[in-house]
């Protein structure tokens, strides 16, 4: 086994453990973590691409793209965070009430 | 091998040798505060002895300087995290039992 | 000499799964805070190591930026637990 | 590809709303809010300039930073494109109109929401930058800059039920843009290619390409609140402020629809397989009779006029099934093709308009009453005639009576299902044509009866009745230009292209 | 033999997310995610990606654990205080976290089991489809750097680049949108401490060197603007928890400016060219290197800026709770 392919293995179990949490975990800071989680694996499936893809250097395209996903996950994340602040300092409430 | 790569080979030992002494304090040691101690004495030595091991083998002025920071802010990091553990876990003994509340 | 290094970082993984087990254990809150501070020594190790390994020195960048953020992250535990203790006195 | 016509068009397209929502941060309250509203206007002027020129020329590309695909990113403002940015052109500008003197009329009990401004510009630059992308990374990002500004607009109230609806929708949207990513990462994978164009020549079927499309189009759904992924939209598109809640019915969840119409169509033609189609198609189904009940039962307008969306978006994924070919099938021989997809866009119209219109007189009435209880819209027609009338007007275009944009709409999908003999759908568009009219004639009968007891309706600002009315007209007048636009919308090329990758498919699937 | 090492990575990263997800304590969780950014970013180092193990170091592990401890200090019951009654509801709470993760989500277990089944089948079918690695490499001479991953960032796909400095930008628009609008929040004055001013005095100067040194790295190897600016923002962070603030004292459309010059610079640059004739962002190849050092520095500027004012939004959110409506 090549050292791209034991990565990509884990970036989907990465993803699904993600989307588990995304859906099943209850406190909202829980989800926020979960959604970063997914995105890991969806990085890592990209740069574990690039790896494979390597000539004199690695793929620098994947790199970029990770980069720049990161750093848009991340903005979002923050922003989920203040969301989920400003409601537990509203409310109390630290999950969603009604979820399904 | 050269003898560059020699002491390199001893000192990664002897930082593995310090990095296992401190997993294991922290596995057998029987309260918190000497596992504490355990860890931060013991891997901060560890990680010394493998800078060292590293700088050594990499052999240029501006990499060693580059370890040895990397080293210096480990052991800011590691002893500040733990004067504060050990602040933590003294309030929270005193407050409560100190066991979670699960 | 390539093969060694790949031993040493085995054993340095190796040693943080140990490290697991007391987090897993625990029996204090304090026990798993332990974590990140194994991870991280232990990270900064593994990461000079894979330094040599691939001949590498920009990995060395990526252990500084570690250090440098670990410290700020270290002041802003200790302002959270600050709060908390000044909220903890103002109740009683 | 390449040798297509370039235009600096698509270019400030994304760049102008950028640029002023960016300066508008310089300006306090109300600063922000003329430099927002006069970059509106601008963008929207020159959102019809290019479409004028798309009309002109045909398809017309940019080659940012002079690096062509697969290395660097193109825009091309086809004539797809091109309508859906005429169409938040035009929604744009009025409910920026709009919410202009709506936020006047409250700025003293509220500041005025001066972060709508250069929100809504971000978002727009997101839409437009959505609608010109032809990359699949690029895509992701301008979902997550729609996204991001989407749900702060939906928060903008500060309100606890819009900031609850507003976390659960962002935490959606995250999951639905991830879901989109994976799928891309593997395409970018088994093909080396994030363009659109040069992907649709390249992917082939396989493990891989079908996981992707699954992935993909279940994180665009979610995204457009496609049937079992529905849950987040009607909280928080009915908790937000009426401006807002317009812009996130009327476009938002659009740009979702519009890269899985794109990818089916140009893509993906190769992997899609009937059973696809039909699942899509059956969520859709449901989508329209849930939501048109749900919004039936609701008490309240907004919430009725959320659900309502729910449905609507519903019959979007309806026209996804008629989109694949059977074995042996050609896209010559498949005259459905063409109904199916362009009652999508004219569906999308028609519903952005009327949706639109539909959100603005709920803000009236809000404004008016105070709240939106539907049993307080007794006499509506006393005291607001004009909003009564938008009412009426964006009703019957939802529910798709002649001569409306509704009408079109379901009367071209009636006909690519009967054409395709996918005659199994029919049923479902009618009976989501009835309950529609259940909830638009409730509203209406309320409407025109008369008042039991005197309800207080505060004077409202004429100027806002009329953007309300004049959207609910534009649900009809986008008829008149009917066979102009479908003529306009099948001129485009690399949209021919796509039906020749579907044709491909088709072969493929006989080989 | 080197294969061990990803194995075991894998296995410790996959064991993290879990527990981070599963761990009943809101701290427990929070710190267990930050080991699994450093066991991500071995992973990055392994797979040859230097600068994205520096950026995850930066962003996701540095900034965003900041956020997350920060915010432990609304939800988490782990720290001694008394709570009243959050704290019950919580306990009810975290002991249902585990347990409705396992097993009364059964069909959800299911489905995302064969979930994961089809999807580890898709990732280990990928077909080879080669990458762009030569593309770049044949225009990486005209690109203006020689650091192949700057070229794509801030060149051949400068357009995502320059949507990027803007969501961050949105980011903190987004966060206003939340908390009532101000542009910077005051800190807290009664956080000083001496030791604190210790730390910040010296790590001050250190952070604002090596973020200058990865920004100026990042034209030959693994670095660049995010990089920087996160450094940079740390600065900003540092003082503000520090109970100083440089970006309080200085006036409002120097702030304004600051916070949007990055992305301002970027497109009138880029505008320049289509008057010019040229595409957006279509740099003349003989200023391409010079242009993109601009750039940069003046997108980690913002960037800066940006991610200082958001951790200081968030932190200050606690202290004025009722504060929805104040004007910018």
């Amino acid at each position: 086994m090549e050292t791209y392919q034991i990565y990509n293995l884990t970036s989907a179990v990465l993803f699904v453990i993600g989307i588990g949490g995304v859906f099943a975990a209850r406190h909202f800071i829980r989800k926020i973590i979960a959604t970063i989680i997914m995105g890991g694996g969806v990085f890592l499936s990209f740069v574990s691409f690039a790896e494979r893809d390597a000539l004199t250097f690695a793929d620098p395209v994947p790199h970029a793209l990770v980069i720049t996903g990161i750093v848009v996950a991340v903005a979002s994340a923050a922003f989920a965070l203040a969301l989920a602040r400003r409601i537990y300092q509203l409310t109390g409430e630290e999950s969603f009430t009604n979820d399904k | 091998m050269t003898i560059h790569e020699l002491i390199t080979v001893i000192l990664l030992v002897v930082g593995c040798f310090f990095f296992l002494a401190g997993t294991l304090g922290v596995l057998r040691f029987p309260d918190l505060f000497s596992r504490l101690h355990a860890l931060t004495k013991a891997d901060n030595l560890g990680l010394g002895f493998i800078a060292a091991g590293m700088a050594v083998y990499i052999a240029s002025p501006w990499a060693a300087l580059k370890i040895f920071f990397i080293w210096l802010f480990t052991l800011l990091a590691s002893s500040t995290s733990c004067y504060l553990i050990a602040r933590f876990q003294k309030e929270q003994e005193q407050t409560k039992n100190g066991k979670e509340g699960e | 000499m390539n093969g060694f290094f790949i031993i040493v970082s085995v054993f340095l993984l190796l040693n943080i799964a140990l490290g697991l087990i007391r987090v897993w254990r625990g029996p204090t809150v304090a026990d798993r805070l332990l974590t990140t501070q194994l991870f991280g020594t232990t990270g900064m190790a593994i990461l000079l190591v894979l330094a040599g390994y691939s001949k590498d020195l920009t990995l060395l960048n990526v252990a500084i930026t570690f250090n440098v953020l670990a410290i700020l992250l270290v002041i802003s535990l200790f302002q959270v637990w600050k709060k908390r203790r000044e909220k903890a006195n103002d109740d009683t | 590809m390449t040798d297509l016509p370039t235009s600096p068009f698509p270019a400030f397209l994304v760049g102008l709303p950028v640029l002023l929502a960016t300066l508008s941060l310089f300006f306090r309250a109300r600063g922000k809010a003329v430099v927002g509203l006069a970059g509106s206007l601008l963008t929207g002027v020159m959102a019809l300039f290019a479409l004028f020129e798309v009309t002109r020329r045909g398809t017309v590309i940019h080659i940012l930073g002079g690096w062509e695909p697969p290395l660097g990113i193109l825009l091309r403002m086809d004539p797809l494109a091109a309508v859906f940015i005429g169409m938040t052109a035009v929604v744009g500008i009025f409910i920026s109109l709009y919410a202009w003197r709506y936020f006047r009329a409250q700025e003293a009990t509220t500041g005025g929401f001066p972060l709508f401004w250069p929100l809504w510009l971000f978002l727009w630059a997101g839409l437009n930058g959505l609608f010109l992308s032809n990359d699949l990374f690029n895509l992701f990002v301008t979902l997550e800059v729609i996204g991001i500004s989407a749900v702060a607009l939906a928060v903008l109230s500060g309100k606890k039920t819009a900031l609850v609806a507003g976390l659960r929708y962002l935490l959606v949207a995250i999951t639905g843009s991830m879901a989109y990513l994976f799928g891309v990462a593997l395409i970018y994978g088994s093909t080396g290619t994030l363009d659109l164009g040069l992907l649709g020549q390249v992917l082939e079927p396989g493990t891989t390409t079908t996981f992707a499309l699954l992935v993909i189009t279940l994180g665009l759904m979610i995204k457009m609140a496609g049937f079992p992924f529905h849950f987040w939209l009607p909280p928080a598109h009915s908790s937000a402020l009426a401006p807002v809640s317009a812009l996130l019915s009327a476009l938002v969840v659009k740009g979702a629809f519009y890269i899985l119409l794109r990818l089916w169509m140009e893509v993906f033609g190769v992997s899609l397989t009937y059973a696809a189609g039909q699942l899509i198609g059956l969520a859709g189904a449901i989508a329209v009779i849930w939501g048109s009940w749900q919004a039936f039962m609701q008490t309240s307008l907004k919430l009725i006029v959320a659900h309502s969306s729910v449905a609507q978006l519903g019959y979007l994924l309806m026209i996804f099934p008629l989109l694949i070919l059977a074995p042996g099938v050609t896209a010559d021989s498949a005259d459905w093709l063409s109904p199916a997809w362009t009652a999508g866009v004219y569906q999308v119209i028609a519903h952005a308009f009327a949706k639109a219109s539909f959100f603005l007189s709920a803000g009236i009435i809000i404004m008016a009453l105070g709240h939106d209880r539907i049993e307080s819209l007794r006499d509506l027609v006393g005291h607001m005639r004009i909003t009564a009338l938008a009412i009426a007007i964006a009703g019957v275009s939802l529910i798709g009576l002649p001569p409306s944009g509704g009408f079109m709409a379901k009367w071209m999908l009636l006909k690519g299902i009967f054409l395709s003999g996918q005659w199994w759908w029919a049923p479902v568009v009618l009976t989501g044509s009835l309950l529609t009219a259940g909830y638009v004639f409730m509203l209406l009968r309320l409407a025109f009866a008369p008042a039991r007891e005197k309800e207080a309706f505060r004077p409202v600002p004429r100027s806002l009745e009329v953007c309300a009315l004049v959207l609910a007209l534009g649900s009809f007048l986008i008829v008149l230009p009917a066979d102009n636009l479908i003529q306009f919308l099948q001129s485009g090329e690399v949209f021919g292209t796509g039906i020749e990758s579907i044709m491909e498919g088709g072969a493929h699937g006989n080989d | 033999m080197s294969v061990l090492i990803d194995g075991l990575l894998a296995i410790l990263a996959i064991y993290l997310a879990l527990q981070s997800l599963l761990a009943p304590r809101l701290i427990k969780s929070v710190f267990l995610f930050f080991a699994f950014g450093l066991a991500l970013a071995l992973a990055w180092v392994r797979l040859g990606a230097v600068d994205v193990a520096i950026t995850e170091a930066a962003i996701a592990s540095g900034f965003l654990g900041v956020l997350f401890l920060d915010a432990l200090r609304d939800f988490s019951p782990a720290f001694p205080a008394k709570q009243k009654n959050p704290e019950a509801a919580h306990n009810v709470l975290v002991k249902n976290n585990t347990k409705s993760l396992l097993l009364s989500r059964i069909p959800l277990g299911l489905g995302l089991g064969l979930f994961l089944l089809i999807a580890l089948e898709a990732v280990w079918k990928t077909p080879e489809g080669g990458g762009l690695t030569a593309a770049a490499e044949a225009f990486l001479p005209e690109s203006g750097v020689e650091h192949p991953v700057t070229a794509v960032l801030l060149n051949f796909r400068a357009y995502d680049t320059w949507l990027e400095i803007g969501v961050i930008l949105m980011g903190l628009l987004a966060i206003f949108a939340v908390g009532g609008i101000k542009v910077y929040r005051k800190p807290n004055m009664a956080a000083q401490d001496p030791m604190l001013r210790q730390v910040i005095m010296f790590f001050t100067p250190v952070l604002f060197l090596f973020g200058a040194f990865l920004l100026y790295f990042g034209k030959t190897g693994p670095g660049g603007a995010f990089q920087a600016a996160v450094l940079w923002g740390a600065i900003g962070i540092l003082l503000h928890l520090g109970g100083k603030s440089i970006i309080e004292e200085i006036p409002r459309w120097l702030r304004q400016l600051i916070l949007t010059v990055g992305i301002l610079f970027f497109l009138v640059l880029g505008f320049l060219f289509v008057a010019g004739g040229n595409a957006l962002f279509e740099y003349p190849r003989a200023y391409a290197g010079l242009l993109i050092l601009i750039i940069e520095t003046l997108a980690a500027i913002s960037i800066a800026a940006a991610l200082t004012a958001i951790f200081a939004n968030l932190n200050q959110m606690k202290e004025d709770p009722n504060e929805t409506e104040s004007i910018n």
